[in-house]
């Protein structure tokens, strides 16, 4: 039987790697001739991805602009040097000023430092809970996936997770705990652990459920098998042979996990629930600015444009990935 | 078959280029034949040949882009369907020239009826009523050799076995009766004994029918058996053309030859060791101006670096596209 | 192929592969798919065992059960006078060094994420205490061994052709220096001028390492050229088994009559002059095999006792099983047999 | 300092010319005529009203709703004089309502006043009402206000008087204003007790004898209120029906009344003075404000909250604060902070900088003005003079290996941050640093004694919030500061002292003012007592005397924004100015 | 196909008694306190009797018990006899609202109608824009429109509402003065011009709630759908002569549907959970509303029920999404 997909006038007959053995020599750049060719340096998958990602102009764009605020939020204290909560009663309310470029508040506190002080925290918001939640999420997905035993308990459990209305209970665990990890950590560093347990911890079902399936299926290629006829244990197994290969969803999961974990982190200040309330985060400038939107217009866009450029960008960087990832689209 | 009858399908150097982000893909080079009716045109070749494209670029059923069409012409019924519309060559799809695709477990949709897919061409093309297509989806079922056709036009492709949905692409080609029917590795997917009763089906429907018929595949036993006629590619080319026996007694075309011996059969002497056709299938990524076959070729000499050979006649209705004579085991001097 | 040369590698007796179906609000387990059914057979050192048969026949399941891949039903498996039908993980461990597989796919056997070097050492890294030094040294000794540039070893698997992909399955199943290699359908996604090179391959290999194979595929005329034996399955139970030149000078099963007959010739001359046995209908669901012997539903000659008794499968004549009421009695059997047309 | 008082006085002149102005506009402007003459009436509450029964509330929201159908005997108006409603006359010593040893009150409801549903009230709905509040297992909210009164005797139909076991030269808590209105005992008979919360018809639709009756009553959303036809001025109400709509923010509120125009009054704009100069020039509406008795203050610890005691003995007596307890340090925290400053930012025309912790009424309000100017040089040199010097240079003073570290505490609230931010910046000058921390109010001022965070523990230095008192009447309010009144691990953390000040002469001067019933006189006692505990000791360190921003629409006429009372105690009064 | 139904609902039984215990008891440890609003005048021992009142006194498990008697067992007799006129369950104690001492079913009921007219419309309009942007997006892939369309779902996730709100309200109220800032919940239609301003006071809340909406489900439809434009059924419908039209929104967009359809089944309880913030913006006492003031106060049968009405609903809909699957798609049998 030749392979289906060799033929088929509908995707070409070039198709990156899944079907490279239909035009198999160098019909991709890297890829070699017949057996002698001279010997190349080794050319992984994630070049090819690279390759489709580059074609992604929102993607491309994306990253770019999400590189920017990155840099900018971690170095801006050392180009930027004002104190985010210094106070200057006098310069209060001031517009953008060469000695302000973003204008100060209600209290002469700068926003362009504030701007980075909570970009910083944001981020950091963002990042974290991210990883949290696909740390949970990928661990659950992969353990239901691979250990038949494990599936049932892990995919109830997850069923309860999605069954839990969130947002309410988002608000009642921040007020439940807040103070006694405050009390452990200082104030800052225990919201913030918090605020990234919970989002973390309310997120991961997506995640884990998109790699639990993805793991059925590798589960079910033949390489899983060969690995086991090899008498690979385990836990070598999903280290070596699962996890690298449910990267993909891993990935687009983590990008869009950012962007909701820094919106969630948004609403939950809008909501009077996230960090305190004199420590500058995108969300929270947001918040106190909308009171002023019509005075002082500029403090709102500030954190607005923050917020939406970051996600977006995060967005458009999750959307190329996804299509750099997905084989069938990746050639075109 | 009547040599001189009137060609049904008459396809002159088509040419689909593919283009990709790696460069352009030559699938299908200067491809040239003719269909005569009533006839079965085998067409084989291993995959990444160009055969399956050279059919589906015939009708517009390669996506373009990528896939982009130089030139040639493609004659049916006096018409060039590579100039004509979107709207013209839908009323000649399905109606007069019919498909059947390798995987039949795909190429239905999943969720309608196999009833409402069957009625579908004939509603649009034949303008039948929703009862009359019915009545007449239930005969096709019941030519194509389904039981209990009537009963089972309500059942979801699903719920059929391999063997019984390629029957059921069958009949759906054959709905409009059309003059044409291609059909695509149509037994790669299935099971030997299942291969063997759409074997004898087709061949009963041809007699039953009448109609001109392309088959694809990569299977020697199958060709040898059903077709009339035989085309032989090989990197996007037609390197050999030849009535069915006259090929398989006196192959021309190296690449012919070598595969003709790598066949084993399960019949007759069994050689102790398998011939093989050392290296692997060209890239088509340059532009065509040598011989694809010459890299795996034993009889490969200088001219076959600086020229793509043209098909040479060797014989009644034999052509072969290689500057080598293994009449002579010389170089051709054409 | 003397019987009297060689001693049994293998043993499988009476292996049961059975999945079980759920259903109903309780998931009560209301009966079972049974993917391999009793399924007995020896292989001897050496030589190659072909199994063929349909797709969903069983037999890959079977060969995938006698590597224990997965857990009996039940019976027995021994290899290498080792009973590892049964065996605790650490005991099929050290087995795994004696059995390896090939598998159909060489796009989905081989780990799309890891090198080259990295598959066809995954088994040392398991199985051998080696410096890395010798283990880059052996990995160079296999891929020269199965014809791959050394040159290669860092490259991932989707730069190769499918042909150059079995190789690299094969160079992994050769690894351990096994004794005795499963080749589940190798060639079947593989081009007709790249089937040759992996068989011959094959055949070198064995020669050069004394390997014993279980050749899976459906393909009849590439498992005539490459087993001594051949075992035909249908619907999980063996049908027939037999040398090779028997089986394919004059098959004693209807079933092996007409899955030879449905082969097409490449030759149009022999094509038309041929008989040809075209069976009805599909194969039953493994779900619900037929009642009596499970071939009777399609079977040209089938026999009122088939509907009712499941033939034994047993020795008709010396190296030749079948599983058919049509030679019932041993005597008849030989007589039949030799009285079958060819 | 002078210019800044005379600015201050002419700020404050300003604001009751701008009231004065309101009221007399709305008395020239009125023209009286038929009852329901002005149509629908809106009015946003940015917290919305979930019951109409205050005695089963704590919510301001509920007590204001509530007013516009139930009324009390008597209320407070905008100058805190009392006003009898439901009753003839207020009865005083002089009038011989209030018999001579201060033991009992004798109320007599007027004549002609009906309920809504056409019935006369009755000193049996005064009785009732007094034992709606006390039946046990009710969970009364006015509770406080009935106490001390041993029984309601029925003298007639319309006469009731009120018996208390201790003599009480204030007798106008219960009865008295928005919060203890009378009850209809023939609705609320069957709502004694435990059951009071399952009356739901009557909780949000209760009988009234005010300008207004319920139509409809969605809890936490609106209100739809129609004019009550046996309201005893004929004339009145002008507005026919009333839709009072709750939720949203205090933003969205301004905005609806002074810049879109949606809505015809706002209540309790909590805005930063330039969004509410901002939405003033929308020109539908303008902000109104007035002063009552509500200050925020800093309250300092005397005790010491270090976490490393015993919990026994842990901010309580026992364990004086290091160095709070040292009164140049409190008043040197005192002195650095500029309250103008503060109002500015946090209150503008709803604030003004105050040293008192009792701001009104005139009558006990004292006359401290020294605070008012900040003065850093003055607090550096106190605190070097009592001894406290940086002298390991690390910008904050220490004495003993002690460091003037602070830990500074308030609820959540946006103002409360940034003048948590700003009085920290000003004590940094002085070499006192402080660590903010702000708790959610529901927790802060939630008094859970399981929780180390309410203001009542005080396991901080000091602490910012603010607090009133109900009615005109100081001395509940003052006695919160006598000993043995602070919250501590035996009374399980509840007690009002929070600062846990203790002074026999302050106590003293508290049983002196218990006794007196001259007003002159019991003004004297509590403007000494307020001293004490501001300008002499700095114990309460009075911040912003906070007032009341509302906003009405420009044609909405006879508005009196009322501090001591519900805003809407006039509402019979409302009329819509003809343009 | 029934009894996968049957065994899921018997499932979720369990899954929901778990769920209903783990929110009594996250909200039993919670710190605040419903007496927090009261004003600090009121003394001490006067807000112990209110909080005895309110039956804070009881032990955990008992008020558990009582709250699942009456939530199981008095409100839907309560239910049943306001449909029936029966009187079953007189003088059975129901679920009070500690905030307004009423019962937690009718304040529920009350907020529905403006819950769904709002949330439920954007919903539903929020589909109906995606589901052609989605169709039109992945069939001209990365075309113009494709890109375009990218970029304003892309939008529609990124900013937050509370932002977009509140700008709207500046633009359309404050300065067009076209739209009221504050949505009247009272209005009630019954002619022409009282639709009007209804349509008026929907019109931003369901706009803003619609693009958010819009923005994800036409992020899936247009996966969905470029994963099925590559299917080989496609290109047999093509070989048929079919029309473009009849290839795409027939062939191609039925089967592109089956995830969808679960996808949106799957948003539905978030329409009956409201939208906390974009309600609290425009001031729709929506159900979103109710929890967050009931939050805020404390309010723990009101949170209780509310949070359990709204796990019942994504268990539910968890449900229907399944079932809808199964019945979409033939190949489905979940037995």
């Amino acid at each position: 039987m030749t392979d289906r997909l060799a033929d088929e006038p509908a995707r070409g007959p070039d198709h990156g790697p899944d079907r490279a053995h239909a035009v198999p020599a160098g019909a991709v750049p890297g890829g070699m001739a017949v057996e002698g060719g001279t010997p190349a340096p080794p050319r992984s998958q994630w070049w090819d991805v690279w390759d489709q990602f580059k074609t992604h102009k929102g993607a491309m764009a994306g990253a770019f602009v999400f590189l920017v605020i990155l840099l900018g939020v971690i170095l801006g204290p050392w180009l930027w040097s004002i104190d985010p909560q210094a106070i200057d009663i006098r310069a209060r309310n001031s517009g953008p000023t060469l000695a302000h470029p973003f204008g100060t508040d209600q209290l002469g506190r700068d926003t362009l430092a504030r701007m980075i002080a909570g970009g910083q925290t944001s981020m950091a918001v963002g990042i974290t809970a991210m990883l949290l939640s696909l740390v949970v999420g990928t661990a659950v997905g992969v353990l239901a996936g691979y250990f038949r035993r494990l599936d049932g308990i892990l995919m109830r459990l997850t069923d309860l997770f999605l069954a839990l209305p969130l947002l309410p209970l988002l608000l009642v665990i921040i007020l439940l705990f807040r103070d006694r990890l405050r009390a452990v950590f200082g104030p800052e560093t225990g919201i913030f652990l918090l605020i990234v347990f919970v989002i973390g911890i309310t997120s991961w079902m997506q995640t884990a459920r998109i790699v639990r399936g993805d793991v059925l299926a590798i589960k079910e290629r033949e390489f899983v098998l060969a690995a086991k006829s090899i008498g690979t244990p385990a836990h070598r197994m999903i280290f070596r042979h699962i996890l690298p290969n449910v990267l993909s969803p891993i990935m687009v999961s983590a990008t869009l996990g950012i962007a909701t974990a820094i919106i969630t982190e948004s609403a939950l200040s809008f909501l009077g629930l996230g960090f305190p309330s004199d420590y500058p985060t995108w969300g929270r400038l947001l918040y106190d600015a909308t009171d002023y939107l019509q005075q002082y217009p500029e403090r709102v866009i500030w954190p607005g444009i923050a917020i939406s450029l970051t996600v977006l960008s995060v967005n458009y960087i999750g959307d190329g990935l996804r299509d750099a990832l997905d084989p069938r689209i990746r050639g075109r | 078959m009547p040599d001189g009858a009137q060609p049904v399908l008459d396809v002159r150097d088509l040419k689909t280029v593919f283009r990709t982000r790696s460069g352009e893909v030559h699938a299908v080079n200067s491809v040239s034949f003719d269909l005569r009716p009533g006839e079965l045109l085998g067409v084989v070749g291993e995959s990444g040949s160009g055969k399956s494209v050279t059919m589906m670029s015939l009708i517009g059923l390669v996506p373009m882009p990528p896939a982009e069409m130089r030139g040639g012409e493609v004659l049916f019924g006096g018409q060039d369907l590579l100039r004509a519309g979107p709207a013209a060559m839908r009323a000649i799809r399905g109606k007069r020239i019919g498909f059947v695709f390798q995987d039949p477990m795909t190429s239905l949709n999943p969720v309608f009826t196999v009833g409402y897919q069957l009625c579908e061409p004939l509603r649009r093309h034949m303008g039948l009523s929703k009862a009359a297509a019915r009545k007449r989806a239930a005969e096709l079922l019941d030519l194509v050799g389904i039981p209990d056709a009537a009963r089972r036009l309500s059942d979801y492709p699903h719920q059929f076995s391999g063997g019984m949905r390629q029957r059921v692409m069958i009949a759906m080609a054959l709905a409009c009766d059309p003059e044409v029917l291609i059909a695509d590795e149509p037994t790669t997917a299935l099971d030997v004994t299942i291969q063997a009763q759409i074997l004898e089906l087709v061949k009963d429907l041809r007699q039953k029918l009448g109609m001109a018929i392309i088959w694809i595949t990569h299977d020697l036993g199958v060709i040898a058996g059903i077709a009339d006629r035989v085309l032989v590619m090989y990197g996007g080319q037609i390197v050999e053309h030849a009535p069915v026996r006259e090929l398989f007694a006196n192959p021309q075309h190296p690449y012919t030859r070598a595969l003709l011996k790598t066949v084993p059969s399960v019949r007759g002497d069994r050689a102790p060791r398998l011939r093989v056709i050392e290296g692997q299938p060209p890239i088509l990524t340059a532009a065509p101006d040598a011989c694809p076959f010459r890299f795996r070729c034993g009889h490969r000499f200088d001219r076959c670096d600086a020229e793509n050979p043209p098909r040479f006649p060797t014989g009644p209705a034999h052509d072969a596209a290689c500057f080598w004579d293994p009449a002579t085991d010389a170089p051709r001097n054409a | 192929m003397s019987d009297a040369r060689a001693a049994k590698l293998v043993q499988v007796r009476d292996l049961k592969m059975h999945f079980p179906i759920h259903a109903g609000v309780l998931r009560t387990r209301v009966g079972e798919v049974k993917a391999v059914d009793g399924v007995s057979f020896d292989i001897y050192e050496g030589e190659t065992l072909g199994l063929v048969g349909e797709s969903g026949c069983g037999k890959s399941t079977c060969g995938r059960a006698v590597l224990r891949l997965y857990d009996l039903t039940s019976g027995s498996v021994r290899i290498d006078g080792t009973e590892i039908g049964d065996a605790g993980p650490q005991r099929l461990r050290r087995m795994r060094r004696v059995m390896q597989m090939v598998f159909q796919d060489p796009q989905a056997s081989l780990n799309p994420r890891m090198t080259v070097a990295g598959i066809i050492g995954e088994p040392l890294v398991e199985h051998m205490k080696m410096s890395r030094k010798d283990r880059q040294e052996r990995i160079y000794q296999l891929m020269d061994a199965v014809g791959l540039n050394r040159a290669f070893a860092n490259r991932y698997p989707h730069e190769f052709s499918g042909g150059q992909r079995q190789r690299i399955g094969i160079a992994r199943a050769l690894a351990l220096n096994p004794k005795f290699i499963i080749c589940d359908e190798p060639i079947a996604a593989l081009d007709v001028s790249i089937q040759a090179q992996v068989v011959n391959l094959l055949e070198d290999l064995q020669e050069e390492f004394g390997l014993t194979y279980l050749f899976i595929s459906h393909d009849l005329s590439m498992v005539r050229h490459i087993a001594d034996r051949v075992a035909v399955m249908y619907l999980g139970k063996i049908a027939e088994l037999a040398p090779r030149d028997a089986i394919y000078a004059e098959p004693l099963h209807p079933y092996t009559q007409a899955l030879l007959s449905a082969v097409p010739e490449p030759d149009p001359v022999l094509h038309d002059t041929q008989q040809r046995t075209v069976l009805k209908g599909d194969v039953p669901s493994p779900a619900k095999p037929p009642e009596g012997c499970n071939f009777c539903t399609r079977c040209p000659r089938v026999m009122d006792v088939c509907h009712r008794i499941d033939p034994e499968y047993r020795e008709v004549a010396p190296g030749r099983y079948v599983a058919c009421h049509l030679y019932n009695d041993a005597q008849t059997a030989e007589q039949t047999a030799a009285a079958m047309p060819a | 300092m002078k210019l800044r008082t005379a600015l201050l006085g002419a700020v404050a002149l300003g604001l009751s010319a701008l009231a004065g102005f309101a009221q007399t506009e709305g008395d020239a402007g009125n023209p009286g005529g038929e009852r329901g003459r002005d149509g629908q009436l809106n009015i946003i509450y940015w917290q919305a009203p979930s019951i109409m029964n205050p005695y089963l509330t704590g919510g301001t929201k509920d007590y204001e709703a509530a007013s516009l159908v139930l009324e009390p005997l008597g209320r407070f108006d905008p100058e805190g004089n009392l006003v009898p409603y439901l009753a003839e006359e207020i009865p005083t010593v002089e009038n011989g309502g209030v018999s001579e040893d201060l033991t009992s009150i004798t109320w007599k409801i007027k004549d002609d006043v009906e309920w809504s549903d056409g019935t006369p009230v009755t000193s049996e709905d005064v009785r009732f009402t007094w034992e709606y509040c006390t039946a046990e297992g009710g969970g009364c909210a006015q509770a406080a206000k009935f106490d001390g009164i041993e029984d309601v005797e029925i003298v007639d139909e319309k006469t009731a008087t009120v018996h208390f076991d201790t003599p009480k030269p204030y007798p106008y808590a219960a009865f008295m204003g928005g919060q203890s209105p009378i009850l209809q005992a023939a609705q609320f008979a069957d709502c004694l007790g435990p059951r009071a919360p399952e009356c739901t018809e009557a909780n949000f639709n209760p009988i009234g004898t005010g300008p207004f009756v319920v139509t409809d009553f969605r809890p936490n959303d609106v209100i739809q209120l129609e004019a009550n036809d046996n309201f005893r001025d004929p004339e009145k109400p002008a507005f026919q029906t009333v839709t009072l709509k709750g939720g949203g923010d205090a933003a969205a509120a301004g905005r609806a009344v002074m810049e879109t125009g949606e809505f015809d009054y706002a209540w309790n704009l909590q805005l930063a003075p330039e969004v509410l100069d901002q939405m003033a020039a929308g020109g539908q509406g303008e902000p109104i404000s007035a002063f009552g008795t509500l200050v925020e203050r800093i309250e300092m610890n005397l005790t010491n909250p270090d976490p490393s005691l015993p919990p026994e003995t842990r901010a309580t007596r026992a364990e004086p604060h290091p160095f709070l307890s040292e009164q140049p340090v409190r008043q040197a925290l005192s002195m650095a902070i500029d309250r103008q400053i503060l109002t500015e930012i946090g209150y503008g025309v709803a604030g003004r900088p105050t040293c008192n912790l009792v701001p009104a009424p005139a009558n006990y309000a004292a006359d401290n003005t020294d605070c008012l100017t900040q003065d850093i040089e003055g607090a550096k040199a106190m605190l070097e003079e009592a001894g406290w010097t940086d002298t390991n240079g690390n910008g904050t003073r220490d004495k003993d290996g002690v460091e003037l570290t602070m830990l500074f505490q308030s609820s959540t609230n946006a103002v409360r941050q940034d003048f948590q931010a700003l009085i920290k910046d000003w004590w940094r000058q002085i070499g006192v640093d402080a660590e903010l921390r702000n708790v959610d109010s529901s927790v802060f001022f939630g008094g859970d004694p399981g929780s180390p965070d309410t203001f009542q523990k005080f396991y901080a230095d000091a602490e910012m919030y603010a607090n009133n008192f109900d009615g005109t009447d100081p001395q509940a309010y003052l006695s919160m500061y006598r000993c043995d009144n602070e919250p501590r691990p035996e009374t399980q953390w509840q007690g009002e002292n929070i600062n846990r000040f203790c002074d026999e002469e302050y106590d003293a001067l508290l049983d002196e003012l218990s006794q007196t019933a001259d007003l002159e006189e019991r003004g004297r006692i509590a403007k000494e007592l307020n001293t004490i505990l501001t300008a002499d000791t700095y114990t309460i360190v009075p911040l912003v005397d906070r007032g009341r921003v509302s906003a009405r629409a420009m044609d909405l006429g006879g508005v009196e924004l009322n501090t001591w009372d519900s805003e809407l105690w006039n509402a019979a009064d409302w009329y819509r100015i003809a343009e | 196909m029934l009894n996968y139904t049957i065994r899921r609902l018997l499932i979720s039984i369990p899954t929901l008694l778990f769920i209903s215990l783990a929110i009594f008891l996250l909200l039993e440890l919670a710190p605040g306190d419903p007496m927090a609003q009261v004003p600090l005048t009121v003394p001490p021992e006067v807000k112990q009797a209110m909080r005895e009142a309110l039956g804070l006194g009881e032990p955990v498990h008992i008020r558990f018990w009582k709250w699942i008697v009456q939530f199981f067992w008095t409100e839907p007799l309560h239910l049943f006899d306001s449909w029936f006129g029966t009187a079953w369950a007189e003088g059975q104690q129901r679920v009070i609202s500690w905030q307004t001492r009423s019962p937690v079913m009718e304040i529920v009921a009350q907020r529905m109608p403006q819950t769904l007219w709002v949330v439920g419309l954007s919903y539903i309009i929020g589909t109906l824009i995606a589901l052609p942007i989605g169709i039109i997006s992945a069939y001209r892939q990365y075309s113009i429109f494709d890109q375009i369309g990218t970029f304003v779902s892309m939008v529609g996730f990124s900013v937050p509402t509370f932002f977009t709100g509140v700008l709207l309200i500046v633009i359309f109220s404050v300065k067009l003065g076209w739209f009221p800032s504050i949505y009247d919940t009272t209005l009630v239609v019954n002619d022409w011009s009282s639709f009007v301003l209804q349509l008026k006071q929907m019109v931003m809340p369901v706009f803003v709630l619609a693009l958010y909406n819009a923005a994800q489900i036409s992020r899936f439809m247009r996966a969905s759908m470029l994963d099925n434009l590559n299917q080989d059924y496609v290109r047999t419908a093509r070989a048929k002569g079919l029309t473009e039209r009849v290839v795409v929104l027939l062939h191609v967009l039925r089967n592109s549907m089956i995830p969808v359809v679960t996808v949106i089944a799957l948003g539905v309880p978030t329409v009956f959970g409201g939208a906390i913030i974009t309600e609290q913006v425009f001031k729709v006492n929506g159900l979103g509303q109710l929890l967050i003031t009931a939050i805020q106060a404390n309010d723990l049968p009101m949170v209780q029920s509310l949070t359990f009405i709204f796990a019942v609903l994504i268990v539910l809909f968890n449900l229907i999404a399944d079932v809808l699957y199964g019945l979409l798609d033939p190949r489905i049998r979940y037995d």
